[in-house]
């Protein structure tokens, strides 16, 4: 089965490289470009068949491992 | 295996009528003849995986079979080799009990295709070769070349080549101490990134590259082996396999400096532990060449189970085992009583471990997969015999017009102007955007760092140094590959007697165009003849190094572009060392070397203030040459502050890099404008007190070398003075130019 | 918090008699460097591997810089889990002196045993040159020694070097002078509310013969070893004032 | 107006951060996970309202600067 995590940096929380892409798209000539953050997403392949239980795992990883509480935030998908 | 990746050779011809069997050796880069030969070797046709080992150990990065034949041609040895070319790196005695261990390698190909991967692949490839021999890396170079930085694909593959060497030395966690970076067109579509590392070990810790007795285990150590590197399999597998995996192939691999530091820590236990009888890295031809040189090397042959290879993706076929060019493998030879110790260290290290094979009796390779014998091809005729050409070879008819072709100067230039015009280019400008991205200090050796003519490490528990540096210089070499050739290993060992010490081993990376041209294999023998004259001249041996072939994009070679990586002794470090910083205001500024000519071919003058890159490079002068040296050499003893090498720029540049450091002016004497960016070779400079000055003269007249006082440090200014009439330059200006040339043409 | 500069004189051991752990992660890579270097300031260090689980023996711990688990996921994020850590946790809870160099002080914040976060520096490059920082908070194990105001060279060596602490709970002990990576209140060093477990960016070890650029590595590294284990509940000499705290 | 852009390495290329992270999960007691992948996203905030012609203009982003064609494919949500 397939979860997909995507961890979150707060808003609150600086992000260099997103203000560095906007910076570079706007010389390349996008203009348009107000904002960008960078995100992390982890696909995780479970052995294993029932959704429900491998969200609540997954959200334990999260909790203990994958994301970090003092900066960022996550969100559990289960895609396959 | 060399790590390059070169560029398949040009005459490789596509699929034609004959259908993909018949040619299949030909898609796989091999020749014809080549092909025969294999037939008159096997008695046979080739299996899909005979054919897959042989069309990598005989590539032209791996067997040599253009350049081995001229490579003999080098000095070797010398009463302080321990191990000379032939091995994963050279070894050198260095006293009190400590050995020495350096390689140089490329990796341009693969920076190409993606800089970040390519590049730090590379500096991963190069640890190996040292690590292999028992010796523990302590010191990184990097020797770069790419196009100007106004074009953005050149910014682009700079940026990615210097992330990808610091992200991978940095994680690794061995320092980058020092290298070059020169920029010219003609590396435009074909960067150049070489790699040089240091080891050090106990002589009872050497390690050799050989399999060992009849019965030896072959235990293959760290990365699980995946689909990477060349694309070659593609072709077997589409000709004889079932066709679904042959998009699958990536050419690039990605290195894991994680999984790598695990590997030299758990390699380095099994040394101290004497656990094993030999080891081999996996580079280029990965499993192919590591089962068969070691096999070689033992006079013996090697039984393979690929179903033992510990993979990374399921369904791999025989030739993507043999060929594959996963990173961070290393195979060990043990025996069968150590076996269990290696797997506990291994387990303990965090690396995974597999038994893949044995050592046989008789000269055979053997290939099981599936319980299915694949391939039983003689060891031998892997390495050892494999194809060596001496290709035709033609002076290039454009030597004589390149040569005649000179500038004529009608009046003096503007010299301030001109010298500011200098210190703005990225080729001569300061490169602390680039070194500052290492980590240059780790394992607290490094005495003298980045920035300077040489790298001076301590060795930590005795009162001795060593000094590298790596040195290259194409466009002198592309003017005349002989004189330009020689003139490098000249001035390498000028920089390493800079800081005191005496030039011990030389390793080279000769980065070529396509061999097969004529005019190529006449560059590169000039070289090969041009290095070979200065080391015997020198009395220090070559002791490893590598070519590259084939760096030719759309039929336009590079520069012929040999990199020199020189290893000195300092058997007395001296405390403070010379420094480009240690310039005082009152300070006198000599200069040391024969007298000037006025010739300026082939100098940065000519082609940043005239875009010109002719004339006939001064030929290098082996007496003065010792001269200098010697001369260089006592003048660090004796506790001189600044000993520096006039290189690239000239004495005008030379004289700024001492002044912007030290944050003090100068004043220079001169009598012919010339004299200040002619790059003839064997000449330094040495900023002294003047209570120094009689010092500096007993120590040229005892060596016998012209010395004279040309200037004097103060002041905001540089100055240069010519019968009153004065040259200015505001140092500040000078400074914020030359520090920020490179950031600024990259943001 | 409390003052360390009263205990120096008071129940510290000497120096020589100072028994360290410096703890080894898989990609660690200053371990050397640390043990030659405390070496070199008298103390007696011992390299600890991560899967050792007590600590029994020891005065101090030092968790040196470098890769542990090759900064994969996040940097420090995998080693807070090495069985060496609860040692190291109670060793902090109990008073006696923690430092985190580099690595080592991102691996202290994912163990929640200092507060805060690192994220890439502000110029996304990698920086290794020396810097200058400016002692902030003398109450501390690692500038107990120092004076408040004084100026250190020291080498900085890092690309996650950008402190971040949205609690505005971390005492800046060591300020740089000219924020190099865009850290948080200027944060080269940080400690706990009691002093005794500090996390610092920049190295100390390599800062420790004058012939490596600097000397100034050791006055913090004495300092840090003449430190000796903390009472805490006392309140300080000379508590830092709110600008000190990495949020001011 | 927002879009999101998902970076994605391309199965066949090793990822040694992946490989390290599945190992941690297991001795964390999450022996299920066989295999981590880590990916990039990048949420830009974009001036303009057409989503169309924003799609258009973001994969040329990505073809230029976001994404790294030799060992990377991507994928361009407009999501609100
Ligand atoms: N230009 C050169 N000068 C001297 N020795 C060389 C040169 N090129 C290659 N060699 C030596 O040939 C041997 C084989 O080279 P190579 O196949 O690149 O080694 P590896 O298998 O470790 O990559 C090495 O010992 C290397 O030092
Ligand atoms: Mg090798």
């Amino acid at each position: 089965m397939k979860v997909r995590v995507e961890i979150v940096r707060r808003p609150e929380i600086a992000d260099p490289q997103g203000v560095t892409v906007v910076r570079a798209l706007r010389e390349l000539g996008f203009g348009e470009v107000a904002e960008a953050r960078f995100n992390r997403t982890i696909v995780l392949d479970l052995d294993g068949t029932d959704p429900l239980s491998a969200r609540a795992r997954v959200e334990e990883m999260c909790r203990r491992l994958l994301a970090n509480p003092v900066i960022e935030d996550f969100d559990v998908q289960v895609i396959e | 295996m060399n790590v390059d990746e070169d560029a398949v050779p040009s005459d490789e011809e596509g699929p034609n009528e004959e259908g993909p069997e018949q040619t299949v050796h030909r898609l796989l880069g091999l020749t014809d003849e080549e092909y025969g030969q294999i037939l008159s070797t096997l008695g046979r046709d080739p299996r899909p995986a005979e054919l897959a080992m042989y069309s990598v150990m005989w590539s032209e990065h791996c067997s040599y079979k253009s350049s081995r034949v001229h490579l003999r041609r080098f000095p070797t040895t010398a009463p302080w080799v321990v191990v000379g070319p032939g091995e994963n790196a050279g070894v050198v005695d260095i006293g009190d009990g400590w050995l020495a261990a350096l390689r140089i390698e490329s990796h341009n190909h693969p920076s190409f295709v993606e800089p970040y991967q390519g590049a730090a692949t590379g500096v991963g490839g190069i640890l190996r070769d040292i690590f292999t021999m028992g010796a523990r890396p302590i010191a990184l170079w990097d020797s770069l070349r790419f196009g100007p930085l106004d074009q953005p694909r050149n910014r682009y593959l700079f940026k990615g080549v210097v992330a990808g060497i610091a992200g991978y030395g940095n994680a690794v966690g061995v320092p980058t101490v020092g290298g070059e970076v020169g920029f010219a067109e003609h590396y435009s579509a074909n960067p150049l990134v070489n790699v040089m590392c240091l080891g050090l070990l106990r002589p009872e810790q050497l390690v050799l590259a050989t399999a060992g007795p009849e019965g030896t285990m072959a235990v293959l150590l760290g990365a699980a082996t995946g689909r990477d590197g060349i694309g070659g399999a593609s072709v077997l597998a589409s000709a004889s396999f079932a066709d679904e995996s042959a998009n699958k192939r990536p050419s690039v691999q990605v290195g894991d400096p994680f999984e790598e530091k695990k590997l030299i820590e758990a390699c380095l236990e099994l040394y101290e532990r004497h656990l094993v009888v030999g080891v081999q890295d996996l580079g280029a031809a990965g499993l192919s060449c590591a089962v068969s040189e070691p096999a070689a090397r033992a006079a013996m042959g090697m039984e393979l189970d690929l179903d033992m290879v510990h993979v990374r993706e399921p369904g791999m076929t025989a030739p993507e085992l043999l060929m594959s060019e996963s990173q961070e493998r290393m195979m060990a030879f043990v025996h069968p009583d150590h076996l269990e110790e290696v797997l506990e260290v291994a387990e303990r290290r965090e690396i995974r471990a597999s038994v893949v094979g044995k050592v046989i009796r008789g000269g055979q390779v053997r290939v099981l997969h599936g319980g299915e014998l694949v391939a039983e091809v003689p060891a031998a005729s892997l390495t050892d015999d494999a194809p060596r050409y001496e290709r035709p070879l033609g002076e290039p008819g454009w030597m004589e017009d390149l040569w005649g072709n000179t500038v004529k100067f009608m009046a003096q230039p503007a010299i301030a102007t001109s010298l500011l015009q200098m210190l703005a280019e990225p080729e001569l400008a300061s490169k602390a955007w680039v070194y500052e991205q290492y980590d240059h200090m780790l394992f607290l050796n490094t005495v003298v760092g980045p920035g300077h003519d040489a790298t001076l490490l301590r060795i930590k528990g005795t009162n001795r140094g060593l000094a590298l540096t790596t040195d290259g210089n194409g466009r002198m070499c592309y003017l005349d590959p002989r004189r330009g050739a020689g003139r490098l290993v000249f001035e390498a060992a000028l920089n390493v007697a800079v800081v005191g010490a005496e030039p011990l081993a030389v390793v080279d990376n000769l980065n070529f165009g396509n061999p097969e041209k004529p005019e190529v294999m006449w560059q590169f023998l000039e070289t090969v003849e041009g290095l070979a004259e200065a080391c015997e001249a020198l009395g220090i041996p070559v002791i490893g190094g590598n070519v590259s072939f084939y760096n030719e994009t759309e039929g336009l070679d590079i520069y012929p572009t040999p990199v020199v990586g020189m290893l000195g002794l300092v058997e007395n470090m001296p405390s403070p060392a010379p420094r480009l910083d240690r310039v005082e205001d009152g300070m006198d500024l000599w200069l040391f070397g024969p007298e000037w000519s006025i010739n300026l071919a082939g100098s940065a003058f000519e082609k940043i203030t005239f875009a010109h890159v002719g004339g006939r490079p001064s030929p290098p002068d082996p007496t003065m040459a010792r001269a200098a040296i010697a001369s260089a050499r006592k003048l660090a003893g004796a506790g001189l502050p600044v000993i520096h090498d006039i290189s690239t720029g000239g004495t005008a540049i030379a004289v700024a890099e001492m002044c912007i450091a030290s944050e003090v002016g100068a004043t220079v004497a001169y009598s012919d404008w010339r004299h200040l960016f002619c790059e003839d070779p064997h000449r330094f400079l040495v900023a002294a007190t003047p209570e120094q000055g009689n010092t500096v003269q007993s120590i040229a007249s005892d060596i016998g070398i012209p010395a004279a006082r040309i200037g004097v440090f103060g002041g905001s200014e540089i100055a240069f003075d010519r019968r009153g009439v004065k040259a200015v330059l505001d140092l500040a200006v000078a400074t914020t130019t030359w520090q920020n040339a490179i950031e600024s043409r990259l943001s | 918090m409390i003052s360390l500069a009263s205990d120096r004189t008071s129940g510290s051991p000497p120096i020589g008699t100072v028994r360290v752990a410096v703890i080894v992660f898989p990609g660690t890579n200053c371990e050397l460097d640390a043990a030659y270097a405390l070496e070199l300031a008298g103390a007696k260090p011992d390299l600890i591997w991560h899967r050792q689980a007590q600590l029994d023996d020891f005065d101090s711990v030092v968790l040196p810089g470098g890769f542990a688990h090759g900064d994969y996921l996040r940097t420090g994020a995998i080693a807070r889990f090495s069985p060496i850590m609860g040692p190291v946790g109670e060793m902090a809870a109990a008073g006696k002196p923690v430092l985190g160099i580099c690595n080592g002080f991102q691996i202290l914040c994912e163990a929640g045993l200092l507060p805060g976060a690192f994220i890439a520096n502000s110029g996304l490059s990698f920086i290794c040159r020396f810097v200058e920082v400016e002692v902030a908070s003398t109450s501390s194990a690692l500038t107990h020694g120092t004076t408040a105001g004084q100026v250190i060279r020291l080498p900085l060596n890092s690309y996650q070097g950008n402190y971040v602490d949205p609690t505005l709970t971390g005492r800046v002990v060591l300020r740089y002078m000219d924020n190099p990576n865009g850290a948080q209140g200027g944060a080269a060093a940080v400690a706990n509310e009691a002093g005794n477990v500090v996390g610092v960016m920049p190295h100390p070890e390599r800062a420790i013969e004058a012939n490596l650029g600097s000397e100034d590595g050791m006055i913090l590294l004495r300092s840090f070893l003449g430190a000796g284990p903390i009472e805490t509940g006392r309140t300080p000499v000379g508590a830092q004032p709110e600008s000190t705290r990495s949020g001011g």
